[in-house]
């Protein structure tokens, strides 16, 4: 079991997915089986979590198999550091949609878990797979639920939006796509391990890098290509943001380190200059634009771009520095201090959605203008809203300030502006969290009438999301450690290929 | 002296006469059939003005194909004339312009 | 200048006279004796060309077959003559584009010289016809089978293109009519609204 | 020793945690009862370890019982440092909280949501523990940020009330701001040594290679790192010309103003200039611009509160103005000196603080002073303990506040630099405003007649709420005389500078006859005329005069600056998201591109008649251009 546990990780929900098509929408028990699927997928992957050996810095649970011979496309998974966690959170994401869901009125529900659980098996398929196409596969193929989502299930201008979100990712993809098919052409394989190990010449690494750089820029999203995340947010049912926001982007952060940097380290070196601009305008620029977006979900999505930027910062600062320190281990710490940002983001803005959706479920509204002193109706609910919110400006104590802090000091050590610009993040975020907590909890009620607080799901739902929240950020020790030797790995592989 | 440019000349001339007439053409679809007669027509001289020249009598098998497949196609072309005719009543090629973007 | 010259330019200058007046005549039933004239001529200017099997084939086959079904098709479908429509413009960028696809191809014939190559004197012995036999049931025998084919399917097809639909026609069936009784003609429903 | 320590922040979270979500389980009483009595004990611990580190030489706790974050050589421990510095800091903080507690319980009373006022306190108190006892930057800043949070949080405590939302967004943005600059000053202390560790810091900064170090604006190194670190500082400490949150943060309760907008927060950004000392040290440019900034605070904004009518206000502006004075000290470098002005104002200021709370409780919260008045005889506890406080902030001699303002402006005097000495002149200035607004503040109040409504309900409050304005008159008058412990307070890894100082009684006799002294009988003589007596000065009437009262009146145009920068911000957000992101990528690019095809295939549609000549057409002509090209490229 254990040997083959991604499979089972990839395939559980997929099937699964599959399998609940065949049943009623107003079958009693769906809820109840939807969840408990999730439930195991989750217990699943602690157990993946638990039996990985961090002091390993190579792929674990390899499964591989001849899928296409000819074409040189295997069936191949394993996982590293890095993989675990994002998996981990992926599953566990999953897990608290599935009880928040649980709490809505859907049509077409079986429909509607179906797509979430395909989308959680192919999610764990992106951040397991090894080879190049398996994950192009799986990176693709992950498009078709969250499209059915957003597309199905939406507010009004969900085609706009769809449209948007599909032809946006799949331009990316194309070149995805390309640059894999000329990897392929070069070294004849698409498995991650020998791209590694290939040279290439600095043209075909800087327009490797071009081709994937874009592909993921457009994911995470990167400043030119965000706007396609604005409007799917707002579009999107609330389950659909959570997961665009907390997995989605993460798979493009994922595609930054797994499949960007180590395979073109020069490309990376030759643009690098370029990215930390565009990070540095993500969050300094797309943070100012969050304030005054009167759409609560606009908000917290382009807050979510702002905040992606210290992760690709964070990936892109360590050329810079290691020209400067020339020690690898302020390379791992920049490195995982984007990975931890990546994991925290993907609490946080899970939450905040969650907390907008719960207002919106209520209220039957998403415009800060027509809300206020929510706080007077429901007073945990606000309690949550205002945690989650301080927690997304990065307060000491929560998750986010430990990847924050990590990479404003490694960007200090890189250069000084980059540190100023970025810590600017701690002006602008708490100008746009706060004051959208000015107007949306505090001060006179704008919507009279009774308003149940927060029921007993979303009150588990939102308190186990603070909780590890704040265990993330009381106690970064052990993912920090967890992530070590891989990143450490990753960073040696990076340097000496320069 | 007639030489082989002569003749190649006056297939060249031929072929973009009937060229023009294609699209000089909006009367009728039977002249546009009878100009792509033509245009074969030039074509085989062609061909058996190099077979001719060159000592080759596979040219000569080709015009003889040529033949019997434009035969055909006339045959069908005028087959199709015919029930568009039944259909529209005309054969004005103004009036078949089903293929606008 | 000797006969073969004369014949020559005098054969293509009626081609291309005729042709010339081909594309542009009013009447299909000219147009089609035009290119009768057209056939008979390239005819004479293959035989020139030794030949002979395919200009006699050219004469049997095109004009006495194709063209013969183009007159057919003209008088069956007595095509009313209308005025010609103004068509200058057309006129004039046709003319520009033939004439520059004319010297393209000039230039093209020009520039390897032609003229250069000399003609082949054969035997007397030599048998135009028996040539193209051998070859066509030799090495082309294939291709040749191919063709009988092809023609097949053209019949074929003109056949079926023109094949009215007889399902379409309204035809009496007598021995139904005389069947139908007054309860299969009408029936009567109670409604319960009512 | 060291479990006593671990015990008071674990006490303090439990207090939190147990007040904050005992919902139901706890009525109101009990939870504050607990709450007082945990920070009490705590408080307690405090004295034990505080009397141990005093009494031995040398003694200096030091550990890290925790790793927060430990890869490779990225340290982050949560540790304590005490030395003679932070455990009188301790002391303090844990002195002021306990006494505040046990005031609110009454003060409190009727709020609905009591509890959750005891858990932000105590929560408060935690994060104020976390930040005196740190061993390192990071857990400074951590402890940093949690006091700022919990004064968001206690700012906005009724948040019903517009201003208080608004005030409580203000403050802590502003805080944001000095925060931004301060982690970029941790960042850079972090690159030069490689480490957040006080200690590693401290043993390292002689081995320093101060010139490999790279310089930026042409400040040194140390002086930018330094710099940063203040302006975070100036944020905290509400310096000019980010003090603009601390009189609008009077909108919380008045507890939360004396225990954190006068005593123990605010002062949190001098604990840490005088806790990173052996750094400043190394600084030429930065301790003159703390200097210059210190002493126009504490003149500039001393003015302010003489105009100014609302209680509350007029003792924040105080507290702003005493912070200067604070931060003037620590520009000359003398930090233990600065300290000790920390911890007397702590005490007077809580209390006048305290004062003011009753005086607001006793008038049905009332708060502006023109509608008080003859209070002297109907409140004569609170007066008496008013006074108190009112005589130590102007310095009379041998209450507290005398001893510590002494000191300052004598060390004034010490270095001898121009910008020192034109400090110590807006310093004794500043002394002079201080006596003027603090007395006018105590005339209007206590003396005169009564001028609000309802003058019979106005008594005296309960045991509860007098019971801590006495204990802190008491510290106020008599705090000053452990004058000698601060003048020789050793910082750790950094010893005083040369402080003559020759005992208590030479000192007292000396700073009688200093020109603070006659500055308090000029400002005597003046507020007595002017608020007491209400003569008219003639010679108050001049032009110029009256056009800097309209300015002082205007506070400068401060909280109108931050108002446009904020609108500024708000326009700019705007602007962006209409021209930039809506219109230029969306609309432009993004939709545009698909849009500009569209217009571009109606034109091509055209050219698709449907007419087969127009077709054949086109075919022959592109085979013209095509065999065009292979001519040309052939012949």
């Amino acid at each position: 079991m254990i040997d083959n546990i991604l499979s089972a990780l990839i395939w559980i929900p997929i099937i699964s997915g599959l399998l609940i098509l065949f049943y009623n929408n107003k079958h009693s028990y769906l809820n109840i089986i939807n969840i408990s699927i999730n439930l195991f997928v989750f217990i699943l992957s602690i157990l993946l979590l638990v039996s990985f050996n961090k002091n390993i810095s190579d792929f674990q649970f390899i499964e591989n198999f001849n899928w296409i011979p000819s074409l040189n496309i295997f069936y191949y998974l394993g996982v590293d550091a890095i993989s675990v966690l994002l998996i981990v959170l992926n599953t566990l994401i999953f897990f608290i949609v599935s009880l928040y869901n649980s709490t809505l009125k859907i049509k077409k529900r079986t429909h509607y878990y179906a797509s979430f659980l395909i989308a959680n098996g192919l999610t764990i398929g992106v951040f397991s797979a090894i080879d190049a196409i398996l994950f192009y596969i799986f990176f693709e193929a992950l498009l078709i639920p969250m499209f059915l989502i957003i597309g199905i299930w939406g507010g009004s201008n969900r085609i706009y939006a769809t449209v948007k979100f599909f032809i946006y990712t799949f331009l990316g993809s194309i070149l995805l796509l390309i640059s894999f098919i000329y990897i392929n052409s070069q070294i004849s394989s698409f498995n991650i391990l020998t791209i590694y190990d290939a040279n290439f010449s600095l043209k075909e690494q800087e327009w490797l890098f071009i081709a994937m750089a874009i592909a993921f820029a457009i994911k995470i999203p990167m400043f030119p290509f965000h706007t396609w995340l604005p409007d799917a947010h707002v579009e999107a049912p609330t389950s659909g943001s959570v997961i665009l926001a907390a997995i989605l982007l993460k798979v493009g952060a994922y595609g930054f380190i797994r499949y960007v940097i180590p395979v073109v380290p020069l490309g990376a070196l030759s643009f690098d200059i370029y990215l930390i601009i565009l990070s540095i305008i993500a969050i300094v620029y797309v943070g100012i634009v969050a304030i005054t977006q009167d759409d609560m979900k606009k908000l917290i999505a382009y807050s979510s771009i702002s905040h992606m930027g210290f992760v690709t910062l964070g990936f892109f600062i360590i050329f810079q520095l290691f020209e400067n320190t020339s020690s690898y281990e302020d390379i791992v710490i920049s490195l995982s201090g984007s990975m931890y940002q990546i994991l925290s983001h993907g609490f946080i803005s899970a939450a905040l959605f969650i907390c907008v959706g719960s207002i919106y479920d209520r209220y039957k509204t998403k415009k800060i203008s027509d809300l206020g002193g929510i706080i007077n109706q429901m007073p945990i609910y606000s309690w949550f809203f205002v945690f989650f919110a301080l927690a997304n400006c990065g307060l000491p104590g929560t998750s986010s300030f430990v990847g924050e802090l990590i990479i404003i000091i490694s960007s200090f050590k890189a250069n000084f502006l980059y540190a100023f610009f970025a810590s600017t993040t701690l002006i602008v975020s708490a100008f746009y969290s706060l004051w959208l907590v000015k107007r949306v909890i505090y001060g006179e009620i704008n919507i009279k009438g009774e308003y149940i607080d927060a029921n007993f799901i979303e009150k588990v739902i939102l308190a186990l999301l603070a909780l590890i929240v704040l265990i993330l950020g009381i106690y970064p020790d052990y993912l920090m450690m967890f992530m070590n030797s891989t990143l450490e790995n990753m960073t040696n592989n990076i340097l000496t290929r320069l | 002296m007639i030489t082989m440019s002569h003749y190649l000349v006056f297939s060249a001339l031929l072929f973009c006469i009937s060229v023009a007439g294609i699209f000089i053409n909006r009367r009728n679809i039977l002249l546009l059939l009878m100009s792509i007669e033509l245009m074969l027509l030039s074509v085989n001289t062609n061909f058996i003005i190099f077979s001719h020249y060159s000592n080759d009598m596979t040219g000569q098998v080709f015009v003889f194909f040529i033949l019997a497949v434009a035969a055909a196609e006339s045959a069908i072309g005028l087959a199709i004339i015919v029930s568009l005719f039944r259909i529209r009543n005309s054969l004005e090629i103004n009036l078949i312009n089903k293929l606008k973007g | 200048m000797d006969i073969l010259t004369i014949l020559f330019y005098l054969v293509t200058s009626v081609i291309i006279i005729s042709s010339m007046s081909l594309i542009i005549v009013n009447n299909t039933v000219h147009a089609a004796l035009l290119l009768v004239l057209i056939f008979f001529n390239s005819a004479i200017l293959w035989l020139m060309l030794k030949a002979e099997f395919l200009s006699i084939v050219l004469v049997l086959v095109y004009v006495g077959a194709v063209l013969v079904l183009f007159l057919f098709v003209i008088m069956l479908l007595d095509l009313p003559i209308k005025e010609k429509v103004n068509q200058k413009l057309y006129l004039l960028f046709s003319l520009i584009i033939s004439l520059i696809m004319f010297i393209e191809l000039y230039m093209v014939i020009f520039y390897h010289d032609f003229s250069q190559v000399s003609e082949i004197s054969h035997s007397s012995e030599f048998n135009n016809t028996y040539e193209i036999g051998l070859l066509l049931f030799t090495k082309h025998l294939f291709s040749f089978e191919i063709t009988a084919l092809i023609l097949l399917v053209a019949i074929i097809a003109a056949i079926a293109i023109n094949m009215t639909n007889k399902q379409r026609a309204l035809k009496q069936d007598p021995a139904r009519q005389i069947e139908e009784t007054k309860q299969s003609r009408l029936r009567i429903i109670k409604d319960k609204d009512l | 020793m060291e479990s006593l320590l671990l015990s008071i922040p674990i006490l303090l979270i439990l207090s939190s945690i147990i007040t904050g979500f005992s919902s139901k389980l706890l009525n109101n009483f009990y939870s504050g009862i607990i709450s007082t009595s945990l920070v009490t004990l705590s408080f307690i611990f405090s004295i034990i370890i505080c009397f141990n580190i005093y009494s031995s030489d040398n003694l200096i706790l030091y550990e890290n019982f925790y790793s927060w974050i430990s890869v490779s050589n990225f340290n982050i421990g949560i540790g304590y440092l005490i030395d003679k510095y932070s455990a009188a800091m301790l002391v303090v903080v844990l002195l002021i909280s306990s006494v505040v507690h046990l005031y609110s319980m009454s003060y409190m009373e009727k709020e609905k949501e009591y509890k959750r006022f005891f858990s932000y306190i105590a929560l408060f108190t935690f994060s104020m523990i976390l930040l005196v006892i740190s061993n390192n930057l990071i857990q400074l800043f951590i402890g940093w940020e949690g006091v700022g949070l919990v004064s968001y949080l206690l700012i906005g405590f009724f948040y019903k009330k517009r201003s208080a939302i608004h005030a409580n967004l203000k403050a802590f943005l502003i805080n944001r701001i000095g925060d931004m600059f301060f982690i970029l000053g941790i960042a850079m202390i972090y690159t030069a040594f490689d480490s957040f560790d006080y200690r590693t810091i401290f043993l390292n900064i002689n081995e320093l290679d101060l010139d490999n170090l790279k310089t930026y604006f042409g400040l040194s190194y140390i002086d930018l790192s330094c710099l940063l670190l203040f302006i975070g500082a100036m944020a905290k400490s509400a310096q000019i010309p980010l003090h603009i949150w601390l009189p609008d943060s009077m909108e919380g309760p008045t507890p939360i103003s004396a225990l954190i907008h006068a005593a123990t927060m605010v002062t949190a950004g001098i604990f840490m200039v005088g806790r990173l000392s052996p750094v400043y040290e190394m600084c030429y440019i930065t301790t003159n611009i703390i200097l210059i900034v210190g002493a126009s605070t504490a003149l500039f904004i001393g003015l302010i509160a003489i105009f100014e009518n609302d209680i509350k206000k007029v003792i924040a502006y105080s507290t702003i103005s005493q912070l200067g004075y604070m931060v003037s000290a620590l520009g000359i470098n003398a930090y233990t000196v600065s300290f000790f002005h920390l911890y007397t104002h702590a005490f007077f200021k809580a209390l006048l603080f305290l004062c003011a709370g009753s005086v607001i409780m006793s008038l049905h919260h009332n708060q502006d002073i023109l509608k008080m008045g003859g209070l002297k005889s109907k409140l004569p506890i609170t007066y008496i303990c008013f006074l108190i406080g009112t005589l130590s902030i102007i310095g009379f001699p041998l209450t507290s506040g005398f001893f510590s303002k002494d000191l300052i402006l004598e060390v004034m005097l010490y270095k001898d630099s121009t910008i020192s000495f034109v400090a110590y002149v807006m310093l004794i200035l500043g002394a002079l405003v201080t006596t003027i607004y603090s007395l006018r503040l105590l005339f209007i109040v206590f003396y005169g007649d009564y001028r609000g409504d309802n003058a019979n309900s106005v008594k005296e409050q309960s045991l509860i709420i007098l019971i801590p304005l006495i204990i802190l008159a008491l510290l106020s008058l008599f705090s000053g005389y452990s004058i000698k412990i601060f003048i020789d307070m050793p910082i750790f890894m950094w010893s005083p500078s040369e402080i003559k100082y020759q005992g208590l009684l030479p000192f007292i006799t000396h700073g009688i006859f200093s020109p603070a002294t006659f500055s308090l009988l000029i400002g005597f003589y003046i507020s007595i005329k002017l608020y007491k007596e209400k003569t008219d000065f003639k010679f108050l009437k001049f032009f110029l005069f009256e056009k800097s009262v309209v300015a002082i009146k205007s506070k400068y145009k401060f909280d109108e600056l931050f108002l446009y920068l904020s609108l500024f911000m708000k326009k700019s957000s705007l602007y962006f998201s209409n021209k930039m992101d809506i219109a230029l990528i969306d609309g432009f690019i993004v939709n545009g591109i698909p849009k500009r095809i569209n217009i571009l295939s109606t034109y091509l549609r055209t050219i698709s008649s449907g007419y087969l000549y127009h077709y054949a057409f086109l075919i022959v002509l592109s085979l013209v251009i095509i065999f065009a090209v292979i001519l040309v490229r052939v012949l």
